[in-house]
């Protein structure tokens, strides 16, 4: 019991302390302000503290890894780079959410949330303990719950909140009874004491195999992988467009981030079972993604069964469980959050326009009045399919070298088939955009959204940019996959 | 006999795959928030009994925690229950099917 | 030089994509950047050392290091395989943006950038000597393709694009995979370094050989063709069966073959059989045809499945025929083609019922219909009928009986291009053929010449080529 | 032997209470039986020294979140019953099946571990200044991160059932409030679907908003 007082590392949560202190600022303030000068301001206090944050984790990215809080934290730069890709991913959510008039009501508790869930996930995306990884998984849930439902007056909006609050807490309560499972078979909570704890004797007690079977369970509701994604499509659907791209983004990369820290630091000596349990997740995610994809005709339902195939491929980058995998895994979750918000902004344009939510048909023939914005969906569409030269091919390929490094070449052949079957869902959004039989739509409301352009374009930037140049990219990855695998 | 940890740990298991079924099985969000508190309480018994196995303090503040995110869940979910049941009359999680294709 | 020729169409294609020019404007431009490209092949073949093996090596790191420092790299290089695929490619893009401009496609700025970013593609993975590289242009030539098709191309465009789509990628994602494996099992993606040590491994090589025959197309993997043939605009088509099916071959060419040596020649059987299935099967089929375009399809189905039989042969005259027959071919195609979308342009229609009599008072329509049906028949003393005969010469030595029904194949090809010249050029003038159509204008002659010139030059010196490969 | 007896009584009484909450049809029913629950599981809690966690589980638990359901319900009224309609047998059956997989699963894990006595621990083990100590030093950061948690969830409490007039310019339609097409049903779709997710009635099934069937 070390109950003596211990050193409290301000460095170590800088990015949360800035996100919490906005957050509650904003809430303070917003009070005493009228609505739309609340929304406008609380949005530019994110964007900066969004910014700040970012740059904190910056700046100790190359530090070397420490542990803080009595081993409750590990700050290394595998953390910093997932806390980054969730900053930027919560910066562009309240640019994609600025254009939103629905919002005003609630600009200011919609941003307070924002921030507070970044705060989570960014303490999720550290800890080194199951109770951290508790406390900041259910910090930043309860944030989303709330924003999914934040359009009160939208029953759908509520509907995907419920359900996604049951079904969450249903994960989280089995990440709870893994994390005490494996608790009583070490003795201990932290994770580096955990893997001390079992470095010697039977490595596959049947108690620690439950525990981390449960503690994926927990983990593949977070991370929507099948067969836990029932969720998905109801929250994604009924969520607010910016939250849904935020979701989409951010809450996958940290629950990937934290499945892989779990799995090396804590239990790498099981990593023969546990590789199995996981193959078992990703075919369930190749096909039910898949098949539940291709009979959809709402674009946000598309992409959130989207979302559940590409955990497969994700999952395969976790499975390999190497440094290789880790460097796959931090580069295609960097051009997946791309990918994903701006194909998500352009649905929100296209809503905006329309008034309600979009049908594939709604694009029918929209490429030909928007031509720069329905390019930028195209390259979306085609970097989730896996073409070259967008940073999707170079992710899908990267992450299966990593399997067949580690020996899991039929994870590899497993994502190739999904990946074709996918491209029949994708490439419906390219056909209806440029659909020469199509009447040209006509835009319902005016529509000029310089901020959503601008998250498309930087976004589209990202997914072409790191396909062709992506040394950068790989070279920040290994620094940050090399500092989980020391 | 003896009750020692095991036996705690048998009730918790049982106590979570209540809660578990009581999840897939009723409709009511009021139930379903319910089962889940049953399911958080038999985790909660699992930590507290190997805390005391192991004669580890950690346990414990995890179950303290756990009771106040539970709290939490409580109340974003009542929250929930109450907007719709103000917009809507039925509460019933499978007539829930505007979210659906 | 090589990457000049890489690069060219590409910034081509930007400039005419983002250049808010008229369409007189865009077309000249875009022509004009295929032409240039072909006067840059041009000067490649002078400057190209017939015995220098790879020439025009650029070699450039990309991505630096790929994990299990398997770094992949920009590294293309010419030799003489590459060199005559990149001309056939530059000759077939310049022929198909003077045949687009020439029936006059709407939205030009898009249509004549994917031209061009189709080019780009296509030469830079017949030149590729990186595995990633390769397939990056492997893969990014299909996207303006099936933007091309999707969007310009005929009533049944959209099911033939999926179709195109989905049987093409099994084939590439397996070939990813296995590009994936051998990378890391290898420490590296680069060509020269993979082939100097032979690899023996079943799956690798069927994942390769699934790919390249799939876009060959290999007898049954057509399944693609006949929606996509008829479903394209002419030049896209034009292509697909000229430029882009040949990039199949050379995939077995210049991977599959030369990566899994022994495993290649232990499945020879496999893929001989099925090409001649195939070269029997599709001569057949061109029999039956109703219309122009069909008829052409599945010659060319033939055609492929006879160069995979030169190919896997396993000697000098076989793999000789094929790349000769390759060019050849490419040529031939093109031009029937280009021909076959004139006419749809006059009559409306392809169907032989509903045509005829194009040689009554057309002369230059008869004349050039004539040479292409000739060449693609195999006309002894052109340059095709060299091409086969190696081939044939190969499939002999490979074993008796191939090479008689490979024979038979050829017998089968002079019948069906017979009737189909017969059927668009004699008789009456058919129900779809207006009265008093006009005989080819300049503008036509000065897409068909060129390529009649070209099919002349390879039969009057077929050692240019043989020479060089 | 006391110590037993407590033992098998209260793990008796929670089991039952717990199966109180799924098994009855009432909702108040169900709130008062985990009422039971929790006392029982408290109980279970002083067998384990954890003296603190009992009086907190009763104060906390039993005391304030359960008040706030009885709270909704009752101010749900009748909404709060479940609908009579049944889910299909299979469903039942496979959480059935789910539920005893778990307790299965458990059960042997725990016959597999050869636990032994337990540490001896003192008797400040689970006494309020160990778990304090504990909060404000060790834990220090779950303690902030909990505590910040609770305030977003009053946060989004009040953001959520606050009432709130819609404020809504005239004529304006809200994004969302449109006719949505009718689901295509077909064999596939409907094994997918049961495949796929546990918790929707079948495709083609009342639609209710809409009147479509």
């Amino acid at each position: 019991m070390s109950d003596i007082p211990i050193p409290i590392s301000f460095s170590a949560i800088a990015p949360e302390i800035v996100l919490l202190a906005t957050a509650s600022v904003i809430l303070v303030v917003g009070v005493f302000l009228p609505g739309e000068l609340a929304r406008r301001l609380s949005a530019a206090a994110s964007v900066i503290a969004l910014g700040a944050a970012a740059a904190v984790s910056a700046t100790q990215f190359e530090d070397t890894a420490r542990y803080a809080f009595d081993h409750t934290l590990r700050i290394d730069a595998f953390g910093q780079g997932g806390r980054m890709l969730i900053f930027v991913s919560g910066l562009l959510a309240v640019c994609v959410a600025f254009g939103m008039r629905d919002l005003r009501e609630r600009g200011v508790e919609y941003h307070a949330l924002l921030l507070a869930a970044c705060a989570g996930m960014s303490l999720l995306a550290v800890a080194n303990s199951f109770v951290t990884t508790f406390v900041a998984l259910e910090l930043f849930s309860i944030c989303l719950y709330v924003l999914v439902a934040i359009e009160t007056d939208d029953l759908l909006s509520l509907e995907g909140g419920l359900k996604y609050l049951i079904v969450g807490s249903v994960g989280a309560a089995f990440l709870l009874y893994g994390a005490a499972l494996a608790y009583g078979a070490t003795g201990a909570l932290e994770f580096d004491r955990m893997r001390a704890a079992l470095s010697h004797g039977d490595p596959h007690g049947v108690l620690l195999m439950a525990g981390i079977a449960f503690v994926l369970v927990g983990l593949g509701f977070k991370a929507n992988a099948a067969p836990f994604h029932m969720w998905t499509p109801d929250a994604y659907e009924g969520a607010p467009t910016p939250v849904t791209a935020f979701m989409s983004a951010a809450t996958k990369a940290v629950a990937l981030v934290i499945a892989l820290r779990v799995l090396v630091t804590a239990f790498p000596r099981q990593s023969d079972v546990w590789e199995i349990g996981l193959a078992g997740i990703i075919f369930a995610c190749f096909i039910a993604g898949n098949l539940g994809a291709l009979r959809q005709s709402n674009v946000k339902r598309l992409l959130a069964y989207s979302t559940v195939a590409h955990s497969g491929f994700l999952l395969t980058a976790v499975a390999a469980h190497s440094a290789l995998g880790g460097r796959a895994l931090l580069y295609y979750l960097t051009i997946y959050a791309a990918m994903n918000v701006g194909a998500f902004a352009i649905v929100a344009m296209r809503e905006r326009e329309i008034g309600r939510p979009a049908e594939i048909r709604d694009f029918a023939g929209w490429g030909y009045r928007r031509p720069f914005v329905s390019i930028a969906m195209v390259v979306f569409m085609l970097s989730l399919a896996g073409f070259p030269p967008t940073g999707g091919f170079l992710g899908k390929l990267y992450i299966w070298s990593a399997a067949v490094a580690n020996g899991q070449t039929y994870l590899a052949i497993a994502g190739a088939i999904a990946t074709v079957v996918g491209l029949v869902y994708y490439l419906r959004v390219p056909f209806a955009l440029f659909d020469r039989d199509a009447a040209v739509p006509a835009a319902a409301r005016p529509a000029n959204f310089p901020l959503d352009a601008g998250v498309t374009v930087v976004t589209a930037v990202v997914v072409l940019g790191f396909g062709i140049i992506p040394s950068p990219l790989i070279d920040l990855a290994r620094t940050a996959s090399s500092s989980l695998f020391g | 006999m003896h009750v020692g940890v095991a036996w705690f740990l048998g009730v918790s298991a049982v106590l979570f795959g209540i809660g578990l079924y009581g999840v897939f099985t009723r409709r009511s969000p009021i139930i379903l928030l319910l089962s889940v508190e049953i399911m958080l309480n038999g985790s909660n018994l699992a930590l507290i009994s190997v805390a005391r196995y192991w004669g580890e303090q950690s346990g414990q503040v995890f179950a303290l925690v756990v009771m106040a995110v539970a709290a939490s869940e409580v109340v974003v979910g009542l929250g929930l229950v109450v907007a719709m049941a103000r917009r809507r009359a039925d509460l019933d999680v499978d007539s829930l099917t505007g979210l659906r294709n | 030089m090589t990457s000049a020729l890489i690069f060219l169409p590409l910034a081509g294609a930007l400039a005419v994509a983002i250049l808010p020019l008229p369409r007189r404007l865009t077309e000249g431009l875009a022509l004009l950047v295929t032409l240039a490209e072909c006067a840059l092949g041009a000067a490649a073949l002078i400057g190209f050392d017939a015995h220098g093996g790879a020439q025009y090596v650029e070699n450039h790191g990309w991505i630096s290091d790929f994990g299990l420092n398997a770094a992949v790299r920009y590294h293309v290089s010419m030799d003489g395989l590459s060199l005559f695929m990149v001309l056939l490619t530059a000759v077939g893009i310049a022929a198909a943006a003077g045949a687009a401009v020439r029936l006059g496609r709407e939205r030009p700025r898009a249509y004549f950038a994917l031209l061009l970013v189709l080019e780009f593609a296509l030469v830079l993975l017949f030149t590729a000597q990186d595995m990633v590289l390769f397939y990056v242009g492997w893969e990014a030539m299909m996207i303006p393709l099936y933007v091309l098709m999707g969007i310009w191309g005929g009533a049944g465009r959209r099911a033939a694009t999926m179709q195109f789509i989905v049987y093409t990628l099994v084939g590439s994602l397996l070939m990813l995979v296995a590009i994936a494996t051998l990378g890391v099992t290898a420490h590296t993606f680069d060509l020269p370094a993979l082939v100097a040590r032979p690899h023996e491994s079943t799956w690798l090589f069927l994942a390769f050989a699934a790919a390249f025959c799939i876009k060959a197309p290999l007898f049954p993997l057509h399944g693609w063709l006949p929606s996509a043939y008829r479903e394209s605009s002419p030049e896209v088509t034009a292509l697909l069966s000229g430029v882009i099916s040949k990039a199949g071959a050379y995939g077995l060419l210049r991977f599959a073959v030369p990566l899994f040596p022994s495993t290649a020649h232990d499945w020879r059987w496999l893929l001989l059989g099925l090409a001649l299935a195939g070269l029997l099967y599709g001569s057949l089929i061109a029999f039956r045809q109703p219309d122009a375009r069909g008829v052409m399809a599945y010659s060319s189905l033939g055609q492929m499945n006879l160069i995979v039989i030169g190919i896997f042969a396993f000697n000098v005259n076989g793999s000789t025929g094929a790349i000769f027959q390759m060019v050849n071919h490419g040529v031939v195609s093109v031009a029937a083609f280009l021909l076959i979308g004139i006419v749809e342009a006059r009559t409306g229609t392809d169907l032989l019922a509903s045509l005829g009599g194009l040689a009554n008072g057309r002369p230059m329509f008869s004349t050039v219909f004539l040479i292409a049906a000739l060449w693609a028949l195999a006309v002894p003393g052109s340059s095709v009928f060299v091409s086969e005969l190696y081939i044939l010469i190969g499939a002999f030595q490979q074993a008796a009986l191939l090479g008689a029904a490979a024979a038979l194949g050829m017998v089968l090809a002079a019948m069906y291009m017979l009737r189909w010249y017969s059927a668009l050029a004699h008789e009456d003038d058919g129900e779809r053929v207006p009265h008093g159509m006009t005989d080819l204008r300049p503008g036509e002659l000065a897409i068909a010449v060129p390529l009649i010139l070209l099919l002349l030059a390879l039969t009057a010196y077929p050692f240019g080529v043989m020479d060089r490969v | 032997m006391t110590y037993d007896i407590v033992f098998v009584v209260a793990s008796a009484l929670a089991i039952i209470s717990a199966l109180g909450v799924i098994l009855s049809g009432n909702p108040f029913h169900s709130a008062l039986a985990l009422i039971g629950n929790l006392v029982a599981l408290a109980a279970l809690y002083l067998l384990l020294q954890s003296d603190f966690l009992a009086a907190a589980q009763v104060i906390v638990y039993a005391g304030a979140v359960m008040i706030m359901f009885l709270f909704v319900i009752a101010y749900l009224g009748g909404r709060a019953t479940e609908p009579v309609r049944a889910r299909p047998w299979w469903q039942t059956l496979a959480a059935l099946a789910a539920a005893v997989a778990v307790v299965v699963e458990v059960g042997f894990a725990i016959e597999e571990q050869a636990f032994g006595d337990g540490a001896s621990v003192s008797e400040a083990f689970g006494a309020p200044q160990a778990i304090a100590a504990s909060f404000l030093g060790r834990y220090v950061l779950t303690f902030e991160a909990t505590s910040v948690l609770l305030l977003i969830a009053a946060v989004g409490g009040v953001t959520l059932a606050a009432h709130r007039p819609a404020p809504r310019e005239e004529g304006a339609v809200s994004a969302f409030e449109i006719e949505r097409p009718a689901p295509e049903v077909s064999l596939q779709a409907e094994v997918v679907d049961a495949l796929t997710r546990f918790d929707v009635v079948r495709a083609g099934q009342v639609r209710d908003e809409d009147g479509e069937t």
